[in-house]
């Protein structure tokens, strides 16, 4: 009889007992996998999508210039526009494969190499913007839930919906209106900035302000309204109930307890959002004359540069899709309820 | 407690950023070099001499390298370059350049007709070299350096454009080392002009550095810098507080608004670039097949002329640019005052209503006239979405048309869009603008039969698609033509040609709009001298005559305008708010703090 | 049989109504939309052509504002307060339309991936995953250069790419409802694909997909803006988004023209701000489990 | 000597004037063991969350809560706080929530300790190693997260938190509802040896009598806000004297007494149909080497019910019992077509189950579904006309639509039916609920029932009268029914035959009173040995 008794709870338990090596690694592939296939898609897309666009490459090129025909039709040759369109993919793919994006056609340049110039500027501008609103939204999204339907939570939840509903770029031109005359107004460093380290990094931020400011109070209403709900959500829950019958303070109660549960769903959001964040600069970077990917793409898409546009998009795809990975891992690391299924 | 310290700690370490900075960015400045930093807008496509074609990379060429002629800055003349003079054969084939002696390059070495001599030669055999201006050495027979200072090109026709070669002229020690002529030149750059590329950070700054061993004698500053805006008035906002220097490319309300400042001085010119709309007149390709879908009606001369009268040059000048722009006439802008033809476009809608109705089309019962088989007049206008001129002045026309029977519906569509239909002859009206050289030649090539596209509709630049006997005459004489008088009245004459065929109405010509510090600088040399531009220019005057100094302004307009001090109402309105806000805040989390601190649950 | 049904169903509107009077956002919110409304219905009666017409323009070029112009002129002459006043007609139908095609979109996709397991699902899953990593911007601005220019182009793009936001919602919503026991019920009692669907899930994902509407349409608006910014569509549409385009492009701010730049900008704000309250009341009001929690 | 706990005129108001606790007077000594039981509702639980002031903000708390002579209604918080979990510790309902699901086992019980230094620090962890042997847990679960866990281990894990100060009082709302029956009687024997062990006071709340009536020695009956019966467990058990407490008690009938066989506790006038003998001959629904296997999220296999051959005879009621997990829900859903079999078949009336389209519709209009939870398995949307009228609209039933919703009401006794048929589930109580679940399947006029724990979300008093329901449409309409519970006195109520099922094989089938009288195999007799019993009155 206690045959059935004591076995019984370690056999047929609710969950089963996870299995943690290898369920990690099957788990990373098949992320690693699904997001190789949206880059896949991504490169097809890519290259059909731009090439249905309007416009003659060549013509757009020479625009203004004294071309003779023979000429247009030596360029059109020599970037292959003139072979079979599939053609053409296969020879983009090949070119992929080794790393070559392809020539650009308004830059004399790699696009690749032009590319990953406009790169580090751009992850400097967001990168900075999504720490800091991160930071703040996080902050005041866990005040205003604690604190809820107090004044506190009325006047920062207004404020960060009034932020919510504004249009990036126009806020970045008001604040261009107001603040122009103390800051610099756009570029990323002073043509004479100092070589130093020190004073260079300085000028840098300096020239950083407006448009992190701009973007800051872009993107942090999101991040505060996120935690506010997570953490409402959280404060629901029986084990805070556990929590304070054991004796604890009301902010240990919400640091220990409360918050590590809120942060989750809010940190993967943030890491989402990151990716998106470098496309969504690309009217803040026209705004501010900031020389990154955002910027680039509006000139590739004026001068339907299109080996520049599809690497653009790629390297912009890869940016969301790394930092959904990245989101998908670290929810792993800090969830355990994720590590097991 | 321990977020909302690190919080604190990242406000107070942007603040210290923000305080601080401003002395540092200024320390760099006050090291006693003299730069001169323009603002720019277009990005550059390459430092390539062989390569560049857009505005900002000719720009650079021309000051890196010395051309064999260049422009006066007072009339647009060719005057000497490299070559000090040059002579023709009686034949009009072959042309001897003497190269000036003394010249040196950036890097010391002497300039000899062999490095002209070298470049061209290039151009004419590598097909990379010729990507940029290798129209230029089309139909050319020879080019040879018999010694140091003497060049001889021989052409297999007569070509007036001999001495408008925009050829920048490199150093054959260097380029001969080179095997792939796209490559990018290594910086800094090795050159002979006024000032010489040493940096450049895409869409971020070019830096150039005065060549001390010009010969013209070395540029009055030591740097010349040009600083990227993509938002032109962020760059208005750098000029002001003193960022740059020296900026173009103004639209009127800034121009208006910095009628204000004590610290800048204005600078407008007359117009260089030539607006205007095109009247399909039956496009065809260079063979002679008709292509693309226009209205056939457009193929009647008098309707085209009527549709030109109808339209008001005069109203698009006051309210589309703002009295910024010349009322239309010639065909070629009077920026190049010698080959403008100065006779006014006219507006006489009831001269135009006559001609239709003399013509026989007759209108209906909507005031819309029927063509000749009967069908309503109904014409698309293709603009380009998003450029001020096409939209704002299709609406104009629009009505303008409507009064003498003629229902036109305004296309706005992406600029690619408006270049794939007006190169395939698919449309009826439609915008467009070329800016002109001081050499008419390009300009008016575009309206000759040989510029209509192959019958796919590429392979070439089309314009109006106008295939017109006289014209194309007329267009060879005057390339053909030495004598710059004579040429100057043949081309007068083709726009007198162009405005009877009325394949093309002109609008008229947008001004260039100049700012600069006048608290710093001297006023620079315009060209032209009267009405003339600062950059931009078919040469390097402008930037070569910066001189530190002021501009003392007496005929500045004084006139209080409605704008700039407006800015501080909006300060006060926008910054009054946040404050609000922010104190608001602040004022109810400490409340809150206070009234809960401690029997809180 | 009808009336209970619908003495029912307006006491459960009476209900939802009450609930989310009580909420002082979202009164305020469908107080500020229904002014938006009036606006826009009645902009014709108060506003004639060719009080539009810029060859008929009658002030100056960035005229202050003063008693002719309460909200000064653009730089064509025209009223800023008339032009604002005319463009939340094609803002506000922009907007509704986009958020509608995008909302049309995410549902149908996501009751699909929800509803269907195996391979149907699989597939859609990738999808909506391949339209949510999409540089929205960047495809949208790819889009309306390959359509016509014009407002509808523009709705359009915006629909096409951000519909995977409420697909995933619905799917997840779609999920939920399924895991009920009712749906096994419906099930054992015999009901089909279609029965579950409609007779189940649609319902219960209504009220879901009605507040997203309300959301997406602010989106929709700041995103129609953006466009509008970039040069997308044409100026001789009237929108908010097109009027901040052409004031910044028309060098209203150097000239310190507030009274052009704001006033579309502010309404913006006010739109969206009046429609994402109006969907955060309408969300605590019809999910609850967010009512029980304020 | 103080009272570890006295209650004096305790009253709990909550802010829309509901009261749950009105006037309550309670004494605990230290080492007693006091059972509080009633039904949903009866303000039990809200009792118990107010003696640490745990109640949420909108209730008002009157009277006096004297925890070792202390009022923790005047305390600071201060006090208050350090008073919380070193005198008095709760067990909540539900460990699965009460646990924080991101922190390990072992700091969540070492947190108290910590917090009121009951234990020198570096003693901490030893602590935690002798608190989880305590409640036979190894010392190595220290390291494991909640979800890690089953039910049992859970609850054991906040029994070792709860013990973890050494308080004198412990409180146990509902420490074992939706535990199996064997992990119950595990928990609650832990229970009752730590309690006696370390003499710590103990108020379990349960609305189960007879789980209270094994752990406590006393027991109080609360009933609407009010304790309506007081006395020694087997007293309140066995001679129950309000009317209230009978209805508790005789919910859940011994198993072997022959007074509630076929007679499940009802006051309905209708009373008890008279037996009716299943008829003979070829079963309604016969499964055969019945097999289902679902593939795990690791890539194995679970083998979910494995060649199992049952019958149901026409007009025969027959108990599928077993624990959670033992493969009886997955067995009714294939038996109803709503789960395809691995391998096997299942046979109603001889003939195989059709597959798909028209004919596994019209099968189904022969078999329905009864689900456990009566709330979530009618559409909130949905009217209760509009519920029933589901099924007749999936069939096309002919006939007039209200007057067959009208007759399927009358049947489960939902009378008048006029009345109910406007109405929406959640205005409706948890019994007219499953009774509207059941009126939906009969409108579909079938001859087989499959009711997936009919009455485990129902209160006691409750239970009774959806049995009796059962026994009277088998009686009246000669309905089939295949009950799936955990729960054997629900099979001594109403069933003729009862089949044990553990991991997925019938280990016995056979009569009532065969299988649960004299069970055969060492499952079924650890099942009837963990049925809490309570000591016969002295």
């Amino acid at each position: 009889m206690t045959d059935f008794l004591a076995p019984v709870e370690e056999t047929i338990a609710e969950a089963p007992p996870p299995q943690r090596g290898g369920g990690a690694v099957r788990y990373l592939l098949t992320k690693v996998g699904g997001a190789i296939m949206s880059v896949l898609m991504v490169v097809v897309l890519g290259f059909f999508l731009f090439r249905v666009m309007p416009g003659d490459p060549v013509t757009i090129m020479t625009r203004g210039r004294p071309v003779s025909g023979a000429q247009l039709d030596q360029l059109r040759a020599e970037h292959g526009f003139d072979q079979p369109i599939l053609v053409q993919f296969w020879n983009y793919l090949v070119g992929l494969l080794h790393g070559d994006f392809g020539n650009s056609y308004a830059f004399n340049a790699p696009a690749g190499a032009i590319i990953g110039e406009r790169l580090g500027p751009t992850l400097l501008l967001s990168g900075t913007a999504a720490v800091l609103a991160a930071a703040l939204g996080l902050w005041l999204g866990a005040k205003t839930a604690w604190y809820r339907n107090g004044p506190l939570d009325r006047a920062s939840t207004g404020v960060a919906l009034v932020f919510w509903s504004i249009p990036p770029w126009w806020l970045g031109v008001v604040l261009l209106m107001i603040a122009g005359g103390v800051f610099p107004t756009g570029g990323m460093q002073s043509p004479d900035s100092p070589t130093a380290l020190v004073p260079h990094a300085l000028d840098v931020a300096h020239h950083m302000v407006l448009p992190v400011f701009t973007l800051v109070l872009a993107i942090y209403g999101q991040y505060q309204l996120v935690m506010r709900a997570s953490l409402l959500e959280e404060m629901n829950s029986d084990y805070l109930t556990t929590a304070r019958a054991k004796g604890l303070r009301d902010d240990m109660v919400r640091r220990r307890h409360a918050l590590p549960n809120a942060l989750l769903p809010t940190t993967t959001l943030v890491f989402l959002h990151l990716g998106m964040v470098v496309s969504g600069a690309i009217t803040v970077e026209a705004v501010y004359s900031w020389p990154g990917l955002g910027q680039l793409t509006a000139e590739a898409l004026e001068a339907k540069d299109l080996p520049l546009l599809q690497g653009i998009f790629i390297v912009l795809v890869i940016a969301v899709v790394i930092m959904n990975l990245v989101a998908d891992v670290l929810l792993r690391v800090l969830d355990p309820r994720v590590r097991a299924s | 407690m321990l977020v909302r310290r690190r919080l604190a700690g990242a406000v107070s370490v942007i603040a210290l950023v923000a305080v601080t900075v401003p002395w540092v960015a200024g320390a760099a400045q006050a090291q006693g070099e003299k730069v001169l930093r323009a603002g720019i807008t277009q990005d550059l496509d390459s430092l390539n001499p062989f390569i560049t074609i857009t505005r900002v990379g000719t720009d650079l060429t021309r000051l890196t390298y010395e051309y064999l002629t260049t422009y006066d800055p007072k009339d647009y003349r060719p005057v000497p370059g490299l070559a000090e003079k040059w002579e023709t054969s009686p034949d009009k084939l072959t042309w001897t350049f003497t190269i000036r002696s003394g010249a040196k390059w950036s890097d010391g070495q002497p300039i000899t007709a062999a490095d002209p001599a070298f470049t061209l030669n290039k151009m004419m055999t590598d097909k990379a070299a010729a990507t940029a201006n290798g129209n230029f050495v089309q139909g050319w027979e020879s080019v040879t350096a018999p010694d140091d200072r003497t060049l001889v090109i021989r052409t297999k026709q007569p070509r007036s454009t001999m001495l408008a070669l925009d050829i920048p002229i490199v150093p054959k020690h260097v380029w001969e080392k080179v095997t792939d002529f796209k490559a990018e030149p290594p910086l800094p750059l090795v050159g002979s002009g006024p000032f010489i590329v040493q940096d450049y950070k895409a869409s971020q700054f070019i830096k150039l550095k005065a060549n001390k061993d010009y010969w013209r004698g070395a540029p009055k500053i030591d740097a010349l810098d040009f600083v990227y805006y993509k938002n032109v008035d962020a760059e208005v906002q750098a000029l002001q507080k003193g960022d740059i220097d020296l900026m173009s490319r103004l639209v009127p309300a800034q121009y208006d608004a910095l009628k204000n400042d004590p610290n800048i001085k204005l600078n407008t010119g007359a117009g260089r670039r030539l607006n205007e709309i095109l009247i399909n007149p039956g496009a065809a390709s260079a063979d002679g097949n008709p292509i693309g879908n226009g209205n056939p009606a457009l193929k009647d001369v008098q309707l085209r002329k009527a549709i030109a009268l109808a339209i008001d040059s005069r109203t698009l000048v006051d309210k589309v640019w703002g009295g910024y722009a010349v009322e239309a006439a010639g065909y070629i802008p009077p920026g190049f005052a010698e080959f403008h033809w100065p006779e006014k476009r006219k507006f006489d809608p009831a001269e135009a209503n006559k001609m239709l109705d003399e013509a026989g089309y007759v209108r209906g019962a909507d005031g819309v006239r029927a063509d000749k088989t009967g069908k309503p007049l109904r014409l698309r206008l293709l603009g380009h979405a998003g450029t001020n001129l096409d939209e704002q002045g299709s609406k104009y026309i629009t009505s303008w048309l409507k009064d003498i029977g003629i229902a036109v519906e305004p296309q706005m569509v992406a600029d690619q869009k408006v270049n794939d239909a007006t190169t395939a002859g698919n449309f009826d009206l439609a915008f467009s603008g070329w800016s002109a050289n001081p050499d008419p030649d390009y300009v008016l090539s575009l309206q000759t039969c040989a510029s209509r596209p192959n019958a796919d509709g590429k392979g070439a630049t089309p314009d109006s698609f106008l295939c017109d006997p006289e014209y194309d005459a007329l267009y060879a004489q005057q390339l053909a033509e030495t004598d710059r008088a004579k040429r100057i009245e043949i081309v007068k004459k083709m726009q007198q040609v162009l405005a009877d065929r009325a394949s093309l109405v002109i609008l008229g010509y947008d001004n260039p709009l100049e700012a600069y510090r006048a608290d710093r600088w001297a006023p620079f040399t315009t060209q032209p001298s009267s009405g003339g531009v600062i950059m931009n220019q078919q040469g390097y005057w402008g930037y070569y005559s910066a001189t530190p100094g002021r501009t003392t302004d007496a005929d500045a307009p004084a006139e209080a305008q409605g704008g700039g001090g407006n800015t501080g109402l909006v300060i006060g309105l926008v910054g009054g708010g946040v404050v609000v806000v922010l104190a608001g805040v602040l004022a109810f989390a400490r409340l809150r703090r206070r009234g809960t601190a401690d029997e809180r649950e | 049989m009808t009336s209970p049904v619908w003495a029912r169903r307006r006491a459960a509107a009476g209900r939802v109504w009450r609930e989310f009077a009580a909420n002082r956002g979202g009164l305020v919110g469908v107080v500020v939309l229904g002014l938006f409304v009036l606006t826009a219905i009645l902009a014709p009666l108060l506003i004639s052509e060719s009080s539009l017409d810029v060859t008929r323009a009658t002030g100056q070029r960035l005229e202050s504002p003063s008693g002719d112009f309460p909200l000064g002129t653009d730089e064509n002459g025209l009223s800023v307060l008339t032009l604002t006043l005319w463009g939340t007609r094609l803002s506000l139908v922009v907007g509704l339309a986009a958020a509608v095609l995008s909302v049309l979109i995410g549902t149908t996709v996501g009751i699909l991936a929800g509803h269907f397991g195996g391979w149907l699902s699989a597939v859609l899953l990738r999808f909506t995953d391949f339209f949510l990593i999409m540089p929205s911007l960047v495809l949208a601005i790819a889009l309306s250069a390959v359509l016509e220019g014009g407002a509808g182009t523009i709705i359009l793009a915006i629909g096409v790419v951000s519909w995977p936001t409420s697909a995933r919602l619905v799917r997840a919503q779609t999920l939920a409802v399924e895991a009920r026991p009712y749906i096994e019920r419906a099930r054992a009692l015999g009901g089909g694909h279609g029965h579950v669907i409609f007779k189940h899930v649609l319902p219960s994902v209504l009220p879901l997909v009605f507040v997203n509407t309300t959301l997406a349409v602010g989106t929709a608006i700041v995103a129609e803006s953006t466009l509008r910014f970039l040069g997308l569509g044409s100026t001789s549409e009237i929108t908010w988004g097109g009027l901040l385009r052409s004031a910044s492009s028309s060098g209203a701010i150097t000239y310190g023209a507030w009274w052009y730049l704001l006033p579309p900008g502010i309404a913006i704000v006010l739109l969206v701000l009046a429609f994402t309250l109006v969907g955060r009341a309408l969300e605590t009001v019809l999910n609850p489990k967010l009512r029980e929690r304020r | 000597m103080t009272p570890v706990l006295e209650l004096r005129d305790l009253r709990v108001t909550y802010a829309g004037g509901h009261e749950a606790v009105r006037g309550v007077d309670l004494t605990l000594r230290s080492g007693q063991t006091l059972g509080l039981a009633g039904e949903s509702g009866c303000g039990k639980s809200s009792l118990a969350m107010s003696v640490l002031r745990l109640l949420p903000k909108d209730a008002t708390v009157s009277g006096e809560i004297l925890l070792d002579g202390a009022d923790t209604r005047t305390m600071s918080w201060g006090r208050l706080r350090a008073v919380r979990w070193a005198s008095a510790s709760i067990v909540f309902q539900g460990a699965m929530h009460a646990l924080n699901p991101v922190r390990r086992i072992g700091q969540q019980i070492a947190e108290p300790i910590l917090l009121h230094a009951t234990s020198p620090p570096d003693e901490v962890d030893a602590r935690v190693a002798e608190l989880l042997a305590q409640v036979e847990l190894p010392p190595e679960k220290a390291q494991a997260y909640p979800h890690e866990l089953s039910g049992g281990q859970k609850q054991r894990v906040m029994i070792a938190m709860a013990l973890a100060c050494r308080p004198r009082l412990v409180i146990a709302d509902e420490p074992t509802t939706a535990l199996d029956v064997i992990v119950q009687a595990q928990v609650l024997r832990l229970l009752t040896r730590l309690v006696s062990e370390h003499g710590i006071g103990l108020v379990m709340i349960s609305h189960d009598l007879s789980v209270l009536g094994s752990v406590c020695e006393r027991l109080a009956v609360m009933y609407e806000g009010e304790i309506v019966e007081l006395g020694t467990a087997p007293t309140v058990v066995h001679d129950p004297q309000h009317a209230h407490t009978q209805a508790l008690a005789a919910a859940f009938p011994t198993v072997g007494d022959p007074a509630s066989r076929y007679a499940p506790a009802t006051t309905n006038p209708a009373g008890l149909p008279p037996r009716v003998v299943p008829e003979a001959g070829e079963p309604l629904l016969r499964t055969e080497s019945l097999r289902v296997d679902f593939r795990d999220r690791g890539g194995g296999w679970t083998h979910a019910v494995r060649d199992v051959n049952l019958e149901v005879g026409r007009g025969e009621i027959v108990a599928l019992v077993g624990q959670s997990g033992s493969g009886k829900t997955t067995l009714a859903r294939t038996v109803l077509g709503l789960q395809q079999p691995t391998s096997g078949q299942v046979l109603f009336e001889g003939r195989p189950l059709p597959r798909g389209g028209r004919a596994l519709r019209d099968y189904r209009r022969q078999a329905q579904l009864v689900l456990q939870d009566p709330s979530s398995a009618l559409n909130p949307r949905h009217s209760v006309y509009e519920a029933i009228a589901e099924g007749l609209r999936i069939h096309r039933m002919p006939g007039d639509e209200r007057a067959l919703v009208a007759a399927a009401l009358e049947a489960a006794e939902l009378r008048p039916a006029q009345r109910f048929m406007p109405v929406l589930p959640h205005q409706l109580s948890g019994g007219q609920r499953q009774r509207v679940v059941i009126a939906g399947a009969l409108a579909l006029r079938p001859r087989l029932l499959v009711a997936d724990e009919p009455v485990a979300s129902l209160d006691a008093s409750v239970r009774g009268e959806i049995l009796a329901l059962l026994l009277r449409l088998r009686a009246e309409l000669g309905l089939a029914a295949l009950v799936i519970t955990h729960d054997l006195g629900l099979a001594w109520n109403i069933a003729d035959r009862v089949a044990v099922m553990y991991r997925g094989e019938l280990v016995e089938v056979g009569d009532v009173e065969q299988v649960l009288l004299e069970p055969r195999h060492e499952y079924t007799r650890s099942l009837l040995a963990a049925l809490p019993e309570v000591a016969a009155p002295a």
